[in-house]
């Protein structure tokens, strides 16, 4: 069943345009990493891709189920506890109870620290809030930008490990990482230097 | 992932939720919510150094300096409304969102507006004390600053989401959005103006009501679209 | 013609000075619209020329 | 009316438009120059003056046309914003960003020589009347759009953003010059009428309607030329712009 289709996608930066002949289709069940070297619009493709950018991406991007998207800015209030920015996160729509909450928290290592404002505690741990979203989420399709950045070994693993469940339980990833592929078979990978404009 | 039988947010709640969100964001740091009264105290004792400390006169430029000073405050805090929420990627989030971004704005723009301009519509009988308003005209300057910052704050909310995504954007917020506040300094003075004169100030007020009423069902259709723009670029 | 002589029509009893000041300073600017985007347009034609030149001279 | 599409289908087609434009301007130019030399030399030489204000009257040929036209140009350009936010017409953004510049000049125009009108009328160079208020208000408005266009980086989201700030300026300006009306009225006993709605006498009435189409057409010329230029720049490296500009 496919979760997103991207027929022809070309993006723009300023004047110069960045990739074009983009063509991608995600079902569930697939993990997807996006490759490039730094500049060559792997971001700029993820918010394509999530629908946030329109102005200067052509091409045709559809989406057939409500998606996640994980940026590199974490949308997490300094001033509220991690109680309380995810209880109420903007883009998540699910009614969660205090007990969900808190098993999610204690998932990404965050035991004891619910209901401390996130602005004190460290720039790790605000990431770990961030992905704490992942267990909060119906969304089948995950756009993650940089997942793995400021995670230490623990934190990669548990990511990893939670990517496997979804895909296992019929969601798919699309996730941009400059560290070596890490699914191994279950990877598949699209290269953005095919789709460059030199 | 979770089995998708979970309870999904309401419109309501989803703009309670934002509502609740920002509030909360705003309350904590105490300095975001004195600042605007902060102003107001300071710009209104600028008004007898400047004109002289003569009684009568100051009562009838009263009406004007208080409207005046509470436009440049609400210009002043409409500069941030959207600004730490666009920096931390909550506005990204806000865009993805199910329900439209019109309606979290919203939340956000009417929560913005109890933490300054309502405060300052309540705390303005204090300044306008100091500058000799006539009593009789107290009421209703607190009247028409409640509906007068709701509009300014509106307003404002359209002029900070055009210029969020641009650096230094303060100087061209105000460029931008102090032709769209005369209607509302006109009626607001006109109000307080007629109330000290022992006049009706109803028409003026239900004036006020309509640009009020008005703004809020269309502004957060412009706010949402400026902050897709924004977003975009 | 309402004016008996130039001088009259120059000297407008009085208000000529305003009125041939009004437009002059109309006609400048009026000039200026239609002049400004021309010298833009042929800067930019200028531009492409020099490119094609370009162009031609680099390919052998 | 399918004929009548297929024009405004192509009018958004670069290469058909540039093409348009051009034989539109070289007709549209002389006769605006023609409009504006007959008008001008009708209300200054041949009008008579106004039997309260004298000669200073003759302003009038200049002042009202610019200022009717700013005000139409700021709704000319809120049209094309919408068309451009809600169609996506590249085309409606390269004409709303070329009516900015032009609005904004009139406006200054019918300011200036409202001020100048003024001095000789009411002996000061500005005077707080309902009409120039307004005008100046509209003056800011015009200058918020053209700043705002200036300070987004992406041209493209710029052009968005200024069609969002002129559709929500185009619903206030009936409500800015109502409100400044009543201002003035609450103010100023209603005795002092600037430019009066006095039923203008047809002697003078006619050298007014030629040079407000005088001042219309200027207006079009002019946007149509700043769109050329700016099409010319946008499409430099495009291959229609090079074969036509290789040929002619």
């Amino acid at each position: 069943m496919a979760l997103l289709a991207a027929a022809e996608v070309a993006i723009e930066r300023g004047e110069r345009r960045l990739l074009h002949g983009v063509n991608l289709s995600v079902d569930s069940g697939q993990v997807w990493q996006v490759l490039g070297a730094n500049g060559v619009g792997k971001s700029s493709l993820l918010r394509a891709l999530a629908g946030l950018a329109r102005l200067g991406v052509e091409g045709s991007i559809s989406r057939f189920e409500p998606l996640l998207y994980l940026a590199h800015a974490p949308a997490i209030k300094g001033a509220l506890s991690p109680f309380e920015n995810l209880r109420c996160h903007p883009a998540c729509d699910i009614i969660s109870t205090r007990a969900q909450i808190e098993l999610a928290l204690q998932a990404v290592q965050l035991r004891g620290f619910e209901d401390q404002p996130v602005g004190s505690l460290s720039a790790g741990q605000q990431r770990r809030v961030a992905l704490a979203r992942l267990l909060l989420s119906d969304a089948r399709l995950w756009l993650l930008d940089e997942p793995f950045t400021a995670l230490d070994r623990s934190g990669c693993e548990w990511l990893e490990e939670c990517v496997r469940r979804h895909v296992g339980a019929g969601g798919a990833v699309i996730f941009t990482s400059h560290q070596p592929s890490r699914f191994g078979e279950l990877q598949q990978d699209l290269d953005l230097a095919h789709y460059a404009v030199s | 992932m979770l089995s998708a039988d979970r309870p999904h947010l309401s419109l309501l709640a989803a703009f309670g939720r934002q509502f609740r969100r920002h509030g909360q964001a705003l309350m904590a740091s105490l300095a975001e919510v004195a600042n605007p009264l902060l102003f107001f105290f300071m710009v209104v004792t600028l008004f007898p150094l400047g004109l002289g400390p003569d009684p009568t006169q100051l009562a009838a430029m009263a009406p004007g300096v208080l409207w005046v000073v509470a436009l440049l405050a609400s210009l002043m805090v409409s500069a941030r409304m959207f600004a730490s929420d666009f920096e931390d990627g909550s506005l990204e989030q806000m865009a993805l969102a199910a329900h439209p971004l019109a309606v979290l704005a919203l939340g956000e723009v009417v929560a913005h507006w109890l933490a300054t301009g309502f405060l300052l519509a309540l705390v303005s009988p204090l300044f306008a004390l100091m500058l000799g308003l006539p009593s009789q005209g107290l009421g209703v300057l607190v009247v028409s600053l409640l509906l007068g910052t709701l509009c300014l704050t509106l307003i404002g909310a359209v002029g900070s989401a055009l210029t969020v995504s641009i650096r230094r954007g303060g100087l061209l917020l105000s460029l931008l959005i102090i032709p769209l506040n005369v209607p509302v300094l006109i009626f607001g003075t006109a109000a307080v103006t007629e109330a000290v004169r022992g006049g009706d100030p109803s028409t003026w007020l239900a004036l006020m009501g309509a640009l009020a009423a008005g703004m809020l069902a269309l502004v957060p259709l412009a706010v949402g679209a400026a902050l897709r723009i924004s977003l975009d670029s | 013609m309402y004016f008996e002589s130039l001088a009259a029509a120059w000297h407008m009893e009085g208000h000529g000075g305003y009125v041939w000041l009004a437009y002059a300073l109309t006609a400048t600017a009026l000039v200026l619209m239609v002049w400004l985007p021309l010298a833009r347009h042929r800067r930019h034609l200028r531009w492409i020329a020099a490119d094609q030149r370009r162009q031609v001279a680099d390919s052998p | 009316m399918q004929r009548m599409w297929t024009f405004i289908h192509k009018l958004g087609s670069p290469p058909w438009f540039f093409a348009f434009s051009g034989t539109l301007v070289r007709w549209l130019l002389p006769v605006t120059v023609l409009l504006l030399a007959l008008g001008a030399c009708w209300g200054l030489l041949v009008a008579p003056p106004d039997f309260r204000q004298g000669n200073s009257y003759r302003i009038i040929y200049i002042h009202v046309p610019a200022a009717v036209v700013a005000l139409a140009g700021y709704y000319v350009m809120a049209i094309a914003g919408a068309i451009s936010l809600i169609w996506r017409i590249k085309m409606a953004d390269v004409a709303m960003r070329a009516a900015a510049p032009v609005g904004a000049v009139l406006t200054g125009i019918a300011l200036v020589t409202g001020a100048i009108w003024g001095k000789p009328t009411w002996g000061a160079w500005w005077v707080w009347d309902a009409r120039i208020t307004s005008m100046l208000i509209l003056f800011f408005l015009y200058l918020g759009v053209v700043a705002l266009f200036e300070a987004y980086e992406n041209k493209a989201a710029a052009a968005k953003a200024c069609a969002v700030l002129t559709l929500v300026g185009t619903v206030n300006i009936p409500i800015i010059y109502k409100s400044v009306d009543w201002w003035y009225s609450l103010h100023q006993p209603a005795s002092l009428k600037f430019t009066g709605e006095s039923a203008i006498d047809a002697s003078m009435l006619y050298p007014l309607l030629v040079m407000i189409a005088a001042f219309y057409l200027l207006f079009a010329v002019s946007v149509l030329l700043y769109m050329r230029a700016e099409l010319v720049w946008q499409h430099r490296n495009a291959s229609w712009l090079r074969q036509r500009l290789g040929t002619s």
